[in-house]
């Protein structure tokens, strides 16, 4: 089974990356674009019995070393 | 106002009874939440104060001392070093990476706000035992982040310690030391004055980043501490970077030395401490307009504006008039920079949002009478016990190759290779002795001098006899400094204790304190900067003892600096000092009996300050090729350590 | 010589590679990075750093600069550019230098002086090693693991424009690649830092004939 | 509009990150997980007349700044 996991900075934790690349937008001329955050996509393929089972590890991978939950969540889709 | 939310603020009933006799009526949240952090142990050393002033802190070379954001020594030609050592171990606890990256960030601004290019940092860090379940993820995360922001800043990194001990489980320390060079004309001090002058903020917006990071900083860790996550400040080593650039090319302008009048950064308790402190020094007021400060979130309350923790701020008074002059050097590196106040007679700091008055309260008890406390000190009943060391229970080995080579590997002896690897030590092009060697050197452009730094403290010794591990921590910092060829200078300090609230931990504290003010004193170092770290502390049981010594030391010529390995083949060993039989509290009874007993090694200062300027003049006169000092695992490691960089070998005979 | 670096917000090591050019006499200046012009130069060099904080990619936004333009004109036009580190990574983002620098493979900053091996000293930069030589010269990187596809990687060694190649790989760089040049040989890019190893209190000076065969 | 950007490296391309993440799972003990690859994703928001007007611009960004189209390849969505 396909696993995407998406990994983001908590709202309200500052995101340098995000503000870097969104003054370097604004000067390459996309001056209509806003609130630029840079995250993570984790791809990984998972072999488990079935779609719960398989959202269960998914689950304890993020917490345990996927995300830094001190200023990260995430969120992942199983195909 | 109500009961728990003044607890919550960690203030006490005397200390709110107080702050009613101060404003005459009850504050308002946002008044309380100044006090709080102006008055948390991080922000005020009201359990240390009284005890820090037994320390030497004047000398013919010392131009500033403690009290600004950083202690500045002459070393002559018209040149001064800046230099202080900060804590960020409670953050660093919590999220390793930003924790340590923005401790470095920090003590970054507490230099280049007195003017001065940090030209070196150093960090020393302890750590939990190698195999405890937090400690692999804790050393990557604080490596990488001291890494990741110092490359970034480009200021190299060049040199530090860390140690490993269960004593740190549950609470590791993360020192950082920043080294600064300035022109002595072009010192800038962090004292407001003029009235009428304008109150400007430069650097990142403001978040919502550790809000109550400096109350944090005196909170004790249990096991609610998972939970109890404050936004942690997260660190954009980029916009330092700008606002470093952008600060010195004002502060070096002929204008700019006119136009700024004073100068700090916003550190713990952010723009509270810095526009309390700043007022405060120059005994003025501020008025300053919380809707013009530039935010980053929406819906910030002044309470929140005023406690945040971003980082990346500076808060400088300028002549009336020269704003704009000001504006173009922060608009040059795309910052902030925004007028937000202005200095008024008398010392109230007066808050507004728009024209709506939200705290007026007095600068003075907020900083200068904050609250002063003779804690209660009582000798731990354990410490004669630890102290008992019988060496005839200890077995005497036949071989002594096993041991050496397992100390050699023990996880606080072994090379730390692997961690300054990751640290760029030679941006600058300064750097002449890189991380490795007894101290640090580096060449000052222009001139044929150099200067030496080292940061030291063996905690252990300090557990056992907090007297004489202070001695030892000032008297092995200044023994570093000679060995690579330098005349010591003056320190600074970070003192990492545990619960001041405890009478045995507050005995270690004074005890410690006198050590090193006794050292300080015959060895000619002056402390001219430092920080306290107290509670801490995990589920009752507190850290050992850990008063961190940086010193700095001038090379006259650096030409004659001197390496650590042996030279060449034929050179004769000399041992400079006394060998007795001190095994207490060694790496050896730790690592190979795994004991901590014992009485450490006694210093006698008059025989260390001898045999150091025997040292100095041996290397100056270019009789000695190497010099290596003796501390953890003794003579023997100190030997092996001698013979690594060059591969040689070494026949010592034992006299008896 | 007039020699200009350019200035990035980010950059580090320009004060170095400054002070390196003054101790050889030349006339160099600072050439800050929102100038779209300059003035007539013999030289360019683009420093290492952080040019934009690393963010996105090393050299992704500096390549945007106003004064990029320019760069990018005076080096089609033969003039002699050095991109150093970062400098190295803004070139290939511009197209200047072919492949990318991606992060290390054991993805961890690297600080340390290297064994090279000077591959190409015909150059405009190397002339002043004669010979095909081992030198030491220091790295300070988190992503000098270059890569390009194979089809580049045959041009790039059949022509010649291999310039420094590592002797222990210390990054996962495609066959040791520590520096290359273009096919005129007016642009070099390297990883190393040779202003780390230029002067003889620092006790290395073997980046300083790099300096010395650049200004001829 | 709210849109979405995944930037991951192109098939063949070397992923040490990937590697390195897939090998420390295993030490976890997360044994069937294979194939794990990591990537950017970039939110941002933009404003256009409609999709079609969007879609040009994020693709242009795409193309000038937020991927490398040497060893990179990217998608977006826009909500």
């Amino acid at each position: 089974m396909k696993v995407n996991v998406y990994v983001t900075l908590k709202q309200g934790v500052l995101d340098p990356q995000g503000k870097a690349v969104g003054h370097a937008l604004d000067t390459l001329g996309f001056k209509n674009v806003a609130n630029v955050r840079i995250g993570k996509l984790i791809e990984l393929e998972i072999a488990a019995k079935n779609k719960t089972q398989a959202k269960e590890e998914v689950k304890e991978m993020c917490e345990k070393l996927l995300a830094n939950t001190v200023i990260e969540s995430y969120q992942f889709e199983i195909e | 106002m109500d009961k728990n939310i003044i607890k919550q603020h960690g203030l006490s009933d005397e200390e709110y009874k107080a702050i009613l006799k101060y404003l005459g009526r009850e504050p308002n949240l946002v008044e309380l939440g100044i006090f709080s952090v102006m008055w948390s142990e991080h922000c005020s050393y009201k359990s240390s104060r009284v005890h820090l002033k037994k320390f030497p802190t004047t000398g013919p070379q010392v131009i500033c001392g403690p009290g600004e954001n950083a202690g500045i020594v002459d070393i002559g030609d018209g040149q001064a070093i800046v230099f202080k050592m900060e804590s960020h171990n409670h953050p660093s606890f919590i999220e390793p990476y930003q924790g340590a990256a923005t401790g470095v960030g920090g003590i970054l601004r507490d230099v280049f706000t007195m003017g001065a290019r940090p030209i070196a940092l150093l960090d020393s860090l302890r750590f939990g035992a190698a195999n405890h379940a937090k400690t692999p993820q804790l050393v990557n995360g604080v490596v990488a982040g001291i890494a990741g922001y110092g490359n970034c800043m480009g200021i190299p990194t060049v040199g530090g310690e860390v140690y490993f001990d269960e004593s740190y489980n549950g609470n590791i320390l993360v020192n950082v030391m920043c080294v600064g060079l300035v022109k002595k004309h072009q010192i800038f001090r962090a004292k407001a004055s003029g009235v009428g002058n304008p109150v400007i903020y430069v650097g990142s917006k403001t978040g919502r980043d550790g809000i109550h990071g400096a109350t944090m900083a005196s909170d004790v860790f249990d096991e609610g501490s998972e939970e109890k996550r404050p936004t942690v400040q997260v660190g954009d080593p980029f916009t330092e970077k700008l606002l470093l650039e952008a600060c010195l090319e004002l502060m070096q302008s002929a204008q700019g030395r006119k136009d700024v009048v004073g100068i700090q950064d916003m550190g713990a308790a952010g723009l509270t401490s810095s526009s309390v402190e700043m007022a405060g020094r120059g005994g003025v007021g501020f008025e300053m307009d919380l809707a013009k400060v530039p935010l980053r979130e929406t819906g910030m309350t002044p309470y929140e504006i005023m406690l945040s923790e971003s980082q990346e701020r500076m808060l400088l008074v300028a002549k009336k008039g020269s704003e704009k002059r000001i504006k173009a050097f922060f608009e040059k590196w795309d910052l902030d920079s925004e007028v937000i106040g202005t200095v008024v007679k008398g010392g109230q700091l007066s808050l507004k949002v728009g024209d709506e008055l939200v705290a007026d309260l007095p600068t003075i008890p907020l900083t200068e009478k904050a609250p002063l406390y003779k804690r209660p000190i009582k000798k731990p009943a354990w410490q004669e016990k630890i102290q008992e060391l019988d060496l005839a229970t200890i077995p005497l080995l036949k071989d002594w190759q096993e041991p050496l080579l397992k100390l050699l590997a023990s996880p606080s002896l072994a090379s730390k290779q692997w961690v300054y690897r990751q640290f760029d030590h030679m941006v600058g092009i300064d750097t002449v002795m890189i991380p490795g060697g007894d101290a640090a050197v580096l060449r000052l452009k222009g001139t044929h001098k150099g200067i030496a730094m080292t940061t030291d403290c063996n905690s252990r010794y300090c557990y056992l006899d907090p007297f004489e591990g202070g001695k030892m921590a000032v008297a092995e910092a200044a023994r570093n400094l000679v060995c690579v060829g330098a005349k010591p200078l003056a320190a600074t300090d970070c003192l990492n204790f545990g619960n001041p609230e405890k009478p045995e931990i507050m005995w270690q504290f004074e005890q410690a304190v006198l050590g090193i003010a006794e050292a300080c004193r015959v060895l000619g170092t002056p402390i001219v900067s430092g920080n306290v770290s107290l509670y801490n502390e995990t589920k009752g049981e507190a850290i050992y003892p850990t008063p961190t010594i940086g010193m700095v030391g001038l090379l006259e010529n650096v030409e004659d600096h001197c390496q650590l390995g042996f030279q060449q083949e034929g050179d004769l060993v000399v041992l400079l000092g006394e060998l007795s039989e001190e095994l207490g509290g060694s790496e050896y009874l730790k690592v190979i009996h795994g004991l901590t007993r014992g009485l450490p090694p006694r210093v006698s200062l008059d025989l260390e300050k001898r045999v150091q300027q025997l040292c100095l003049a041996g290397i100056h006169a270019h009789l000695i090729g190497s010099a290596h000092d003796c501390s953890e695992g003794g003579l023997a490691v100190a030997l092996a350590e001698s013979c690594f960089p060059r591969e040689l070998g070494v026949e010592v005979q034992i006299g008896f | 010589m007039k020699i200009g670096i350019v200035v990035f917000p980010g950059s580090n090591c320009d004060r170095d590679c400054f002070h390196v050019l003054k101790t050889l006499k030349q006339d160099v200046r600072y050439l800050w990075h929102k100038n779209a012009t300059f003035p007539k130069m013999d030289a360019l060099v683009l420093p290492g750093g952080f040019s934009y904080g690393d963010y996105l990619r090393t050299g992704a936004i500096a390549r945007f600069s106003p004064i990029m333009k320019e760069v990018v004109r005076f080096a089609k036009g033969g003039g002699k550019v050095l991109g150093i580190c970062n400098g190295f990574q803004v070139l290939t983002e511009t197209g200047l230098l072919p492949g990318v620098l991606m992060r290390n493979e054991g993805l961890k900053f690297i600080c340390e002086s290297v064994p090279l091996e000077v591959v190409n000293y015909q150059t405009p930069f190397t002339t002043a090693y004669g010979a095909r030589s081992s030198v030491q010269i220091p790295i300070a990187h988190m992503d000098g693991n270059y890569f390009a596809d194979d089809e580049t990687l045959r041009r790039l060694e059949g022509e010649g424009q291999v310039v420094f190649r590592y002797l222990n790989n210390p990054n996962g760089s495609a066959r040791n690649i520590a520096g290359i040049c273009s096919k005129k040989g007016n642009i070099l890019g390297m990883m190393p830092h040779p202003e780390r190893c230029a002067e003889d209190v620092l006790g290395n000076q073997d980046g300083r004939k790099l300096f010395e065969s650049l200004i001829g």
